[in-house]
């Protein structure tokens, strides 16, 4: 029997090619093709979406949680009652414990112990994004938000122990049982996989602020493009002093504090 | 493939200890299916520890793994024939502990369901990318190694010439699998127990004090089990081997102890803190960090006294006292010790948990399971030369 | 023949292995159904039924990657506009889940994972109420 | 070694690229040297065998029957009919090609025919023509072919080039056996008058005198007295051999070979002393004087009325049980047939070792025993006082012989002896032993001088095991259980590795055994001197060899 | 040139069933008639094929023996290589069913300079068989999804153990994938590996090309081309209850897998894949090697022309007396 190879694998590949083409004829991959994606017209854009918390005014409210609250019930956020288990968005934490090496034996009155607000930093070089092995975490180029893809995250938890600020919550188990109530518009998370903040990017797109933002009720986020001089977080950049968390780390974080 | 047809005949004794692997394996199996079920809150993991056992045993393993190349390289590069019968014995031992790093890095995931998504999306800035690359590269590199090798004997012929580069190729890439697994940690901006530039050579020199020492307890035990005897010149001179790997290993850590102690770096302090003295009366690891410490003077001694080492019963105790101490120093200390205190100062103590325990003694179960099964046809396959 | 027995078993066994969904489906008395799925609020889907039909999960993968990873929120289909959402476009019009995706689905047991992240609107209360009876547990 | 013999090195030059021509298309050649001459006339017709004449497998002309085609396809349907195997056989391989290089013809020729598969496919060609629907209307493309002349030929080459020794059988995933196929193949030849001398003469003579070789009651009886009186020159001591004794316990039945060849001659010998040590109440016969059973290589038929003497004689002697000697194919017949065809035994007793006393419970329908298992079952009880010392200067090497490794599973018994008697032992490769063993090349019938290339090359596998063991460890003794390779294995080591002798496990025995009564031995049984205690001390890393 | 046939030969069967969900006064014959006689084939030649092999006996016990046999009570048996007993037997066949035992043992030779003959193992065509076979086992299991209404949980369970990684949707099934590698691999030595190329013959060809239509056909309209499963669903539980039915939506393509199908069946027990019930019946394999201790008759077993001893001593009658032998008559 003389085998011509040749002639073999042409009729192997014609007959696969065919079999495709049959199925394209046959009218079953038509229809997806004219769509067009596209923006929402309506988004709030910006070349780098960065954010100002002036904490004395937030001060103002000792106690107030609605930032959180409104957080955390936009985004389906579990309240789990274990503290070592938890998974926080926007959350308040010690000053001391926020801006470790700004505290001293001898604790400024005011600072010591107060409560600052804290959330992701959406970095200007995020670790996190750096240790993915995914992708499944990425820092948008368009607007500098350092985006969640929780359909792809593998739960390997890298980005968690890549985050110097702790932003980063994994579910341990399934968070749904704990959330008080859920949302259809905004999906829970499922199991096995890491979350944070996203700069409510689908609020963005429907041309809202974030949730805390639009929720505080002495107005002490301010969130705007970093890009844009005229902004008012520029505004208040150029005419207060303030800090970011861990400046020494190199990640420069785009949230920054007015103390 | 490996002559499995040997891996099935063998004697009670041999059955009754795969029958028992493989009820440590089941039983591990089902804590994982727990574990799929419910999710790794069956672990004793949390926000601020949240890598645990599982990973710590990956961070070991790769040095087992890397070890096997404290018997590749002298035989292969320097032509030791001594070594001649145990290389292949390194090599199913880096094939074994490979399998359990990946095993543990794959019941560590929150979604294994999607562990493809490592391959399908490629991302070459991370380095766990890199740590899948090196590890499956080097269990494939062993693995083609040790059959070539092994069915060339079989057949009483010499190996093919192809194989030489693939060796060759195999030495550097056991220092990358360790040195790679080391940058996963000491990359991290924030976790400063790990930022040190000294961690892959760490890594090394406490992996070819490990992984020799394991691989001359094999020798021991294959020659009390079985009638394969490796001779007395290659376990002294893997004793040799473990003492330098001893002596550099304890010298590197000394100089982290230096740099993090002298210059009073407080970020730096704590974790050592935590460890050795415990920080705000959470202690849970002191003792074993002094256990490590001292077990790990204990066998200097013994190793460096030349007719102690020779003992060979002296020798054994020592190898098993090496192993438990860098399995300390490495398989707990390592990991938890990074991520206490938290980046936000916060000290949150972790424990395993019984299911933990479960799907990691089932982890090394699959392990033993490799290399008995390997060592079994390695042994069948020159008995039936001799 | 002594071995005539176990010959004659074994087909046996091998038959009403094969023809295991004959009886199985007698047993339950089934017969094939026209599923019954509820209609749609809106007039026109985003692509013909018959296409969706097959291809509603090509369309959803490829909505995920535009709104999750290229930030892209609507898509523009002969003409006409819609938000690329799952819960918020899809179930608007297919408003119950239950009556619809679930039908098909448990018919042919396929079962997506979509639904261990996204809720729809008439599940939520049911997710929140089981919520609170765990958490008064 | 015959003129025509290729040299070692031509003959090791082997092409395994299969033809340019299909296998269909590719017609035999008879080339001298690898195939077997005819049968005579005069044999066929002392056993009424049909279409007795004078012809040559290499004559255009064989002189066939007009209706040569419908008798053969007549009897192919009634073994259709008989046969599960042979009709299962037909159609279930899948040609995976597993069995291709398992066979020694294969690897020895090149010849893509000797692949069983391949050598089954030419008869499965014919079946699938005349008794498939799909043969009958698609013809070649369903693998069918019409049977010509030309087939014919091809069936009586092939079938004439495979001892039937089942290591195929081994390793196809069906258990697709070759050796089944072939015995239906030469039946079918035989109903056509076509078949070779040297398995139909030695039928023959078994079927009038009760052995192959055609020996007589004088001759019989003449050849016992002499190795008596050999043993008693070698050993000093007088041992009884009672022939047709009536009331013995048990009947001893050897392949006629032991008594009148060399090296089965030594392994007579052996068994004498042992049955002299043991004080055994034993007998044989001069006419059920043959073990082997060359109507195994012609028919079912023929086996059946060779085998027959066997349970005749041990009803008549009033034995209580039989015991076998070293041979394969005898043990194949007695194991697998003789029970089916010629049984029930009921006239003898389950058989019992009156040494011992253990039972044969395995064997307590056929009511014969192995003479392996028995000697081992005395070597475990510590009956043998043995020194093993007597065969220090051999070195030995045990090929299992096709039959009793793959119809049986008699293996470790002889290996067990082995090893007792004997204080050098090693063995071949793996997959050359036990149930993986190779055939001598020999088997089946096959073991003619006229066919001496093809039982060469098929003998390859086995003697290049052999000169691995005996370059490694100094082999200088291949030791069997087998009367065929006994025969045959001398010419083919002495063409592959000079050097090695071929003996049989009671020679061993028969070496070490301390007799009652003996002079002190210079000699082994076949004359070699002994190897001095003194001697072996020194030599005890080296042991001597050839 | 066999390859090239069979090649074609699925590509018109590809065609025609491709051509049967066209035209309309076919789909009935191809979604409807054809499947039920396919099954009708399927069975009824399976049992005529098993019930043609049954007809003739098995006159005699030939085990093929690959390992030590039981005789003395000190030697270890191979229990499972060499049984003795029905029971051992049995595992011998189990394992000879489920793990391919003989071809396990595969091996390779070389001829090398000396001349050496080497062995090595050759395990390939080992794991590849069991890959397809397992596959297909499973695959077949799987679409008992389109068969039965409700779904029983186990074949859910299968699926989702098939699909375990996530990866797209629908997701990804293993043996979906593995079966066409595995067949991919049986061809491809076909092909090139000369010896088993020349022992190759249309019909071996053909199989694995069908084969491959069939899986090709499902995977494609699996990942690619999409089809209306619940149509499908719905021909299929039509079929198994004797209503039948055919769905409009039904594709092109998924005429051409149902197709493949039908000739599958059709062909499965008049070719050389009734290996499938023939591995049962296999009397090499099947049988305890027992000889000895149980006999084992042979129904047609038929007395022969023998030598007896009385013929016997009657012509050797003065060369017995001669030689002093005892003579039975006087």
């Amino acid at each position: 029997m003389s085998m011509d190879r040749k002639s073999f694998l042409k009729i192997t590949g014609c007959a696969v090619a065919g079999a495709i083409a049959g199925g394209k004829l046959g009218g079953l991959v038509a229809g997806a093709e004219d769509a067009e994606y596209l923006p929402a017209p309506g988004a709030l854009t910006a070349r780098r979406w960065g954010m100002v918390v002036d904490t004395r005014k937030c001060r103002k409210q000792e106690g107030c949680k609605d930032c959180i609250r409104a957080c955390h019930q936009a985004h389906n956020v579990p309240q789990i009652p274990d503290k070592t288990r938890e998974v926080k968005w926007i959350w308040k934490e010690k000053f001391e414990h926020a801006f470790p090496s700004q505290e001293t034996e001898y604790p400024n009155e005011e600072l010591h112990g107060r409560q600052v607000l804290l959330l992701c930093n959406h970095c200007d070089d995020p670790p996190c994004v750096r240790v993915c092995p995914t992708q499944a975490t990425w820092k948008r180029e368009a607007d500098g938000i350092v985006m969640m893809d929780w359909h792809r995250c593998i739960g390997c938890r890298y980005c968690i122990a890549a985050c110097p600020y702790g932003s980063r919550s994994f579910n341990w188990g399934d968070p749904r049982p704990y959330i008080p109530k859920v949302r259809a518009d905004y999906p829970t998370r499922t199991k096995g996989v890491v979350e944070k903040c996203t700069f409510c990017e689908e609020r963005l797109a429907r041309g809202e602020m974030p949730a805390c933002v639009e929720a505080c009720p002495e107005k002490a986020l301010v969130f705007g493009d970093l890009a844009d001089p005229n902004s008012e977080v520029r505004r208040l950049l150029r005419t207060e002093y303030t800090l970011r968390r861990k400046p020494e780390l190199g990640t420069r974080p785009e949230v920054f504090y007015i103390l | 493939m490996f002559m499995f047809e040997k891996a099935v005949v063998g004697s009670r004794r041999y059955w009754l200890w795969i029958l028992g692997l493989f009820a440590v394996i089941g039983v591990g199996f089902l804590n994982y299916l727990r574990q799929l079920e419910v999710g790794l809150a069956i672990t004793g993991l949390n926000r601020d520890v949240t890598w645990g056992l599982y990973i710590a045993q990956f961070t070991f393993l790769v040095g087992v793994a890397a070890s096997a190349v404290m018997v590749v390289l002298p035989y292969y590069l320097h032509d030791w024939k001594v070594f001649s019968r145990v290389t292949i014995l390194g090599e199913f031992l880096a094939i074994s502990a490979v399998t359990m790093c990946m095993l543990f890095i794959f019941v560590d995931m929150g979604q294994p369901h999607r562990v493809m998504n490592v391959i399908l999306h490629p991302t070459p800035h991370s380095i766990m990318f890199w740590d899948m690359v090196s590890l499956s590269g080097y269990l494939i590199l062993n693995a083609v190694i040790a059959l070539v090798t092994l069915s060339a004997e079989r057949k009483g012929v010499a190996p093919p010439n192809w194989i030489k580069p693939v060796i060759l190729l195999s030495i550097p890439w056991a220092i990358s699998i360790h040195t790679v697994t080391a940058f996963l940690y000491n990359g991290l901006p924030g976790r400063s127990f790990w930022l040190t530039a000294i961690l892959a050579p760490r890594f090394l020199a406490s992996a070819f004090a490990a992984g020799p020492s394991l691989l001359i307890l094999f020798c021991m035990l294959l020659r009390k089990l079985t009638w394969f005897d490796a001779g007395r010149e290659p376990i002294r001179r893997l004793a040799v081997i473990v003492t330098y790997a001893m002596i550099v290993n304890v010298f590197f850590v000394l100089m982290e102890v230096f740099t993090v102690f002298y210059s009073g770096i407080p970020e730096h302090k704590l974790h050592f803190e935590y460890l050795f003295v415990g920080l705000d009366g959470h202690n849970s690891l002191v003792p074993w960090m002094w256990t490590s410490v001292i077990l790990a003077v204990a066998a200097l001694v013994l190793l460096i006294v030349p007719r102690w080492r020779r003992n060979d019963r002296i020798l054994a105790v020592t190898c098993v006292i090496v192993f438990l101490s860098l399995w300390i120093d490495k398989g707990i200390g390592l990991i938890v010790g990074g991520f206490v205190p938290s980046p936000l100062g916060a000290i949150t103590e972790y424990a395993p948990t019984l299911p933990e325990i479960a799907i990691t003694l089932g982890v090394w179960a699959v392990g033993a399971l490799i290399i008995t099964v390997f060592y079994k046809i390695t042994l069948s396959v020159r008995e039936s030369l001799a | 023949m002594r071995d005539r027995g176990w010959i004659l078993l074994g087909l046996a066994l091998f038959i009403a292995l094969v023809t295991f969904p004959l009886w199985y489906n007698t047993a339950l008395g089934v017969a094939p159904k026209q599923l019954q799925l509820e209609k749609a609020k809106g007039e026109a889907c985003v692509y013909e039924t018959a296409y969706m039909r097959q291809h509603h999960m090509d369309v959803l993968m490829e909505w995920r990657e535009q709104v999750v990873r290229r930030g892209n929120h609507l898509v523009k289909v002969g003409g006409k506009t819609y938000e690329m959402s799952l819960t918020k476009t899809c179930l608007d019009c297919h408003r119950s889940k239950e009556r619809f995706c679930d039908r098909c689905h448990d018919y042919a047991a396929v079962t997506p994972y979509c639904w261990d992240c996204h809720v729809s609107p008439e599940e939520a209360p049911v997710v929140a109420a089981r919520a609170r009876t765990a958490d008064e547990r | 070694m015959a003129e025509t013999t290729p040299k070692l090195d031509e003959l090791v030059q082997i092409d395994y690229r299969p033809p340019e021509t299909p296998w269909m298309d590719t017609p035999v050649e008879f080339r001298r040297g690898t195939f077997c001459y005819s049968a005579a006339a005069k044999n066929l017709e002392y056993l009424g065998f049909p279409n007795p004449r004078d012809w040559q497998p290499s004559d255009e002309d064989w002189k066939l029957p007009e209706n040569w085609r419908e008798i053969i396809l007549k009897a192919m349907e009634d073994r259709l009919k008989k046969f599960r195997s042979f009709r299962l056989f037909m159609d279930i391989c899948v040609r995976c090609g597993a069995c291709a290089d398992k066979c020694h013809f294969y690897i020895g020729s090149g010849d893509p025919k000797n692949m069983p598969v391949l050598r089954a496919e030419l008869i499965r060609s014919v079946y699938r023509r005349y008794f498939t629907r799909a043969g009958k209307m698609f013809g070649r493309l369903a693998g069918a072919r019409d049977l010509t002349i030309d087939v014919l030929k091809e069936w009586f080459y092939y079938f004439y080039q495979c001892t039937e020794c089942r290591r195929c059988s081994v390793f196809c995933p069906y258990g697709i056996d070759q050796a089944e196929i072939t015995m239906i193949g030469r039946e079918l030849l035989n109903e056509v008058g076509v078949n070779i001398n040297w398995a139909v003469e030695p039928a023959a003579n078994c079927f009038r005198t009760g052995n192959h070789l055609g020996v007589q009651p004088h001759g019989f009886k003449d050849s016992i007295d002499f190795a008596v009186d050999e043993l008693e020159e070698i050993t000093g001591v007088r041992v009884e051999v009672p022939i047709m004794k009536k009331g013995a316990e048990v009947l001893f039945i050897m392949p006629s070979a032991d008594y009148f060849a060399s090296p089965h001659y030594y392994t007579l010998l052996g068994y004498f002393l042992l049955f002299h040590h043991i004080g055994l109440d034993f007998t044989v016969s001069a006419y059920a004087s043959e073990g082997g059973n060359f109507g195994l290589f012609i028919s079912h038929e023929m086996m059946k009325r060779l085998n027959d003497k066997m349970y005749r004689e041990a009803k008549r002697l009033g034995v209580k049980w039989i015991l076998g000697g070293e041979c394969g194919h005898m043990w194949r017949v007695v194991h697998q047939y003789m029970d089916t065809m010629n049984g029930p035994a009921d006239f003898l007793e389950v058989p019992k070792s009156p040494i011992t006393g253990t039972v044969f419970d395995h064997a307590r329908s056929t009511k014969m025993v192995h003479i392996c298992e028995f000697t081992a079952d005395l070597i475990r009880h510590g009956k043998l006082k043995l020194d093993p010392s007597r065969n220090d200067h051999w070195n030995v090497t045990f090929h299992d012989s096709c039959n009793p490794s793959r119809a049986m599973g008699l293996l470790e018994e002889p290996r067990y002896i082995l090893k007792t008697v004997c204080n050098h032992f090693h063995e071949m490769p793996e997959n050359t032993i036990r149930e993986q063993t190779f055939c001598c090349g020999s088997g089946a019938g096959l073991g003619t001088d006229e066919n001496l290339e093809m039982r060469l090359r098929g003998g390859f596998p086995r003697a290049n095991a052999v000169k691995y063991v005996h370059e490694k460890h100094g082999v200088n003794v291949l030791s069997c259980i087998c009367a065929i390779d006994k025969a045959t294995l001398p010419p083919l080591l002495e063409y592959f590795v000079p050097g090695v002798e071929v003996a049989g496990i009671h020679e061993f025995v028969g070496n070490a055994l301390v007799m009652e009564g003996e002079r002190e031995r210079d000699t082994d049984l076949r004359g070699t001197p002994l190897v001095k205690a003194a001697q072996a001390e020194g030599d005890k890393e080296e042991p001597a060899h050839a | 040139m066999s390859v090239v046939l069979a090649l074609v030969a699925v590509c018109v069967l590809a065609a025609l069933g491709y051509a049967g969900g066209q035209v309309e006064g076919w789909r009935w014959i191809f979604g409807a008639v054809l499947p039920y006689l396919g099954i009708a084939l399927f069975l009824g030649g399976i049992v005529y094929r098993v019930a043609r092999w049954a007809s003739s006996p098995v006159p005699f016990r030939i085990t093929t023996t690959t390992g030590q046999q039981r005789s003395l009570p000190w030697i270890r048996q191979a229990k499972l290589d060499n049984p003795f007993t029905p029971a051992q037997t049995f595992g011998r066949m189990l394992l000879e069913v489920l793990l391919f035992r003989s071809l396990f043992r595969n091996s390779k030779f070389e001829l090398r300079a000396g001349p050496r003959l080497v062995y090595g193992e050759e395990k390939w065509l080992w794991l590849a068989a069991m890959a397809f076979h397992w596959s297909f086992l499973v695959v077949f299991l799987r679409h008992l999804r389109f068969f039965l209404d409700p779904v029983p949980a186990w074949v859910a369970a299968l699926q989702s153990i098939d699909g375990f990684l996530q990866i797209g949707a629908p997701e990804i099934l293993w043996t979906g994938l593995i079966l066409p590698a595995a067949l991919l691999y049986l061809l491809a030595r076909r092909l090139f590996q000369a010896e088993i190329r020349y022992i190759s013959l249309f019909a071996d060809y053909f199989a694995l090309c069908l084969l491959l239509g069939l899986a090709g056909s499902g995977v494609l309209m699996r990942y690619f081309t999409k089809t209306d499963i619940i149509a499908v669903k719905q021909l299929a539980i039509g079929i198994v209850t004797f209503s039948p039915v055919v769905p409009a939506s039904l594709s092109g393509l998924f005429f051409v897998h149902l197709f493949l199908l039908t000739v599958l069946l059709a062909y499965f027990p008049f070719s050389k894949l009734a290996h499938m019930p023939g591995i049962f019946l296999s009397p090499t394999r099947n049988l305890p090697n027992n000889n000895r201790a149980h006999r084992h008759v042979n129904p047609w077993n038929y007395p022969v022309k023998v030598h007896t001893y009385e013929e016997w001593e009657e012509e050797f009658h003065d060369k017995i007396v001669a030689a002093g032998l005892p003579l039975d008559k006087e």
